[in-house]
């Protein structure tokens, strides 16, 4: 079987997309692997959502004498203290910066994506409980949503789907799903398919998607 | 009324261990969320560190964003309370609890919001179209009483926070009949810095302190952080 | 012609009306007046509504030299720069406050008080332009709401009518009226006239009185 | 959109001044008021302090709380504008006003506020029950331009303020497509102490410094306030 991106290759890729000057927001899982993966050259500000902004790297195992626990971001770990620039807020003030477009981007977890661009990641169940966080604050405020997942589920199903099943998080709010597989695209006329895994072809991609994909003209290997 | 994050700084431990101790039941617990406090993957028990969960035995409804512990989490008190029927959830995002808490202590009759649109939120809540866009009606939160956690205190009640742990407190503290407030030192009037006062005395009724180095205190919570870090790092060096 | 309180006098029997710890706002013209006459040896703390909390008096002439212009009311007139316990906020903070009933008291100017409560204070004329201000967020929001102002016009007009003529500042807004005749709480059952000036009686009141006043049984002169 | 009060601190004087330099027209301006500056019953000049009063006469309309100058204002730009018809006025609540614009920049589709019920506001409102209680149905303000007046700014945007003169600058940075700050000084980032960091620069679009004691700037106002202050005085004393 053909190797797929680790979850590190899925963050790093997912990262290449910030801008310089970017304001992004990331959330529980791969997403929060961007963090470490921002591009060399740009400065990017990350916000945690409990009221925090301009945060632009983690603590590192090896710098924890110095940590503070009062700096911590939206998974409560460190961040560097001494980080130039910061500036806190209450939740509300944030969550206003989040669903007033003010994020130039959110890196989110995915369970399911629609051709449509719809996004379902809180809850593989029922309703009658579950993690809906900020989630849903975020997949409609963000300028950008950019989804980091795997391609299929741990039993080989495909996760971006033609509807899907899953309680949604938000209609038609995303804009690029990166995956260990693949960079897609949500279009207008649907999935735009613009690039692969290294040693993946369209045609793999596609018979582990159950939305139609449309193949890139000059589709791509993915570059990390 | 209760914020809670990440470790459990700024989040009012002493409070919600007194009001668990005390006894009482059938409580409207509302919070951003009821899970286990947690550091690098470690889950903190509530002896260690009070989160909201803690109140989860104690309520017949709950009403936040975050209702699941995490999964290496051992406390199922609100999952088996609301499987089992006994406690209530009302399940929502965190923006639009805590602009519901907002409302709440401002006066207003509700607000439209964007997020929930094409979700299980929009159940029961009116759907409007304005200026081309959905919005979902939603009403305001209020509570009998607020518990906060802040750094400072004067004797008149402003509050100072520090660093990324201010979350949800300076909100709620406006939001409820009465707010209480428990941080690490109480100081005379002004001895605080008036422009990092964040909370006006205005919507603080009551003021604890923590115990010197006790339960809960800023110094405490650091030398829990150093304590867990070092096994952490130890057992990572294994 | 008997004599009416002066504007001071009647600023001096609406501070009568602070308890210990009340937060208080003031309204433009008299009742701006009460913030020199807050009772001896209770805590008062007045809010300006474009953002500042806890200050208990202003800066007098003889003191200018200290002043800080940053240091403002609502009026723009200092207040003591080193006024202990003073919080700042944005306007929008400032009016969650007002409108969420956390103040105490407001003191207000009035055109007409109607024996419902109703309210008139922000324009002669009609709707075409006209000072609003936060007058309406006032009525509405604080606890109390007490007005000062001359019993009538300045040709002789009763201000306290059955019926307000003026556009309204809010509906049923008002608990109690001190003018310079007398001090009118709003019942349910109507306006209790419970003080006269010095010199004055309730059939006096009365005429000057478009609205049916209720004598109290225990009618006083006003102390000041 | 635009802030001022009282003596004009606060206000963002340079960037009012260069807007009417510019010879721009038909703006739409939103301010909490159209007065001049004043102090102790001395009314200044707009060449002494630009207000947004400045803006009336290149504006085809304005949603403001406070339309009419002072009574010995000689400035009656708007009043006469209004009368004749040249210049539409959308009139509100202070706090109505504030509120709309936060829903602006926070993308809420309005709020239920019981400010106006009753009154002349309710005209074209919906008007609502909630809990037995009458609201108001409240539109949420954007503007195109956002002039803040803040104390500094570091140079990525973080804006702290001094005193009482905050207002609403902090709300209306939020609001518009392109905010621009008008301070005493920028600093290095890291300068500002994080905790006095009001305005996060992720709200500003661009900066401006006022030249060293330059129109408008604190060492500007302090000197007039001095001036006027002494002028006052010996008026009294003659």
């Amino acid at each position: 079987m053909k190797e797929r991106l680790s979850q590190q290759a899925i963050a790093m890729r997912a990262a290449k997309e910030f801008q310089d000057g970017d304001y992004v927001n990331l959330g529980a899982g791969i997403p929060l692997l961007c963090a470490t993966y921002a591009p060399i050259g740009k400065d990017v500000f990350f916000q945690a959502e409990q009221g925090m902004l301009g945060y632009s790297r983690l603590l590192q195992v090896e710098e924890w004498e110095e940590a503070d626990l009062d700096y911590v971001d939206a998974m409560g770990r460190c961040v560097l203290p001494s980080s130039p620039g910061l500036s806190f807020f209450d939740m509300d003030t944030s969550f206003d910066m989040i669903r007033g477009r003010h994020l130039d981007c959110t890196v989110l977890g995915g369970l399911e994506v629609s051709e449509k661009g719809d996004l379902a990641n809180w809850t593989r169940g029922n309703l009658e409980w579950g993690a809906v966080g900020g989630g849903m604050d975020l997949a409609v405020g963000a300028r950008r949503v950019i989804i980091a997942m795997t391609h299929t589920t741990k039993d080989g199903k495909p996760k971006v789907v033609k509807e899907c099943r899953l309680p949604l998080t938000a209609k038609e709010c995303v804009d690029l799903i990166v995956t260990d597989l693949a960079v897609l695209e949500v279009t207008e006329r649907g999935l735009l398919l613009k690039e692969v895994a290294p040693g993946w072809t369209f045609e793999e991609v596609q018979s582990l998607t159950e939305a139609r994909l449309i193949p890139d003209p000059v589709l791509q290997e993915i570059q990390l | 009324m209760v914020f809670h994050w990440g470790m459990g700084r700024g989040t009012p431990q002493n409070l919600i261990r007194a009001t668990y101790n005390k006894g009482v039941s059938d409580l409207i617990v509302i919070s951003h969320n009821f899970i286990s406090a947690h550091l690098g993957g470690r889950v903190f028990s509530l002896d260690e560190v009070c989160t909201p969960l803690m109140l989860a035995g104690r309520a017949k409804k709950v009403i936040t964003a975050w209702a699941t512990d995490y999964a290496h989490g051992k406390n199922k008190t609100l999952e088996n309370g609301v499987a089992g029927g006994r406690i209530e959830l009302e399940l929502t995002s965190h923006g639009n609890l805590i602009e519901r808490v907002r409302a709440g202590g401002s006066g207003l009759g509700g607000f439209y919001s964007p997020v929930g649109v094409g979700t299980f939120l929009e159940e029961g809540k009116e759907k409007r179209v304005i200026d081309g866009k959905e919005y979902l009606l939603e009403k305001p939160l209020r509570a009998d009483f607020a518990f906060v956690r802040a750094y400072k205190a004067d004797t008149r009640g402003n509050l100072v926070y520090r660093g990324s742990v201010r979350g949800s407190n300076p909100i709620i503290a406006m939001a409820a009949d009465v707010t209480i407030a428990e941080v690490d030192e109480i100081v005379e009037v002004g001895e605080l810095d008036p422009e990092t006062i964040v909370t006006p005395a205005i919507f603080v009724d009551r003021i604890v302190k923590i115990a010197e180095d006790g339960f809960g205190s800023t110094s405490y919570m650091q030398c829990l952080f150093r304590t867990t870090m070092r096994t952490l790092l130890e057992g990572e060096e294994e």
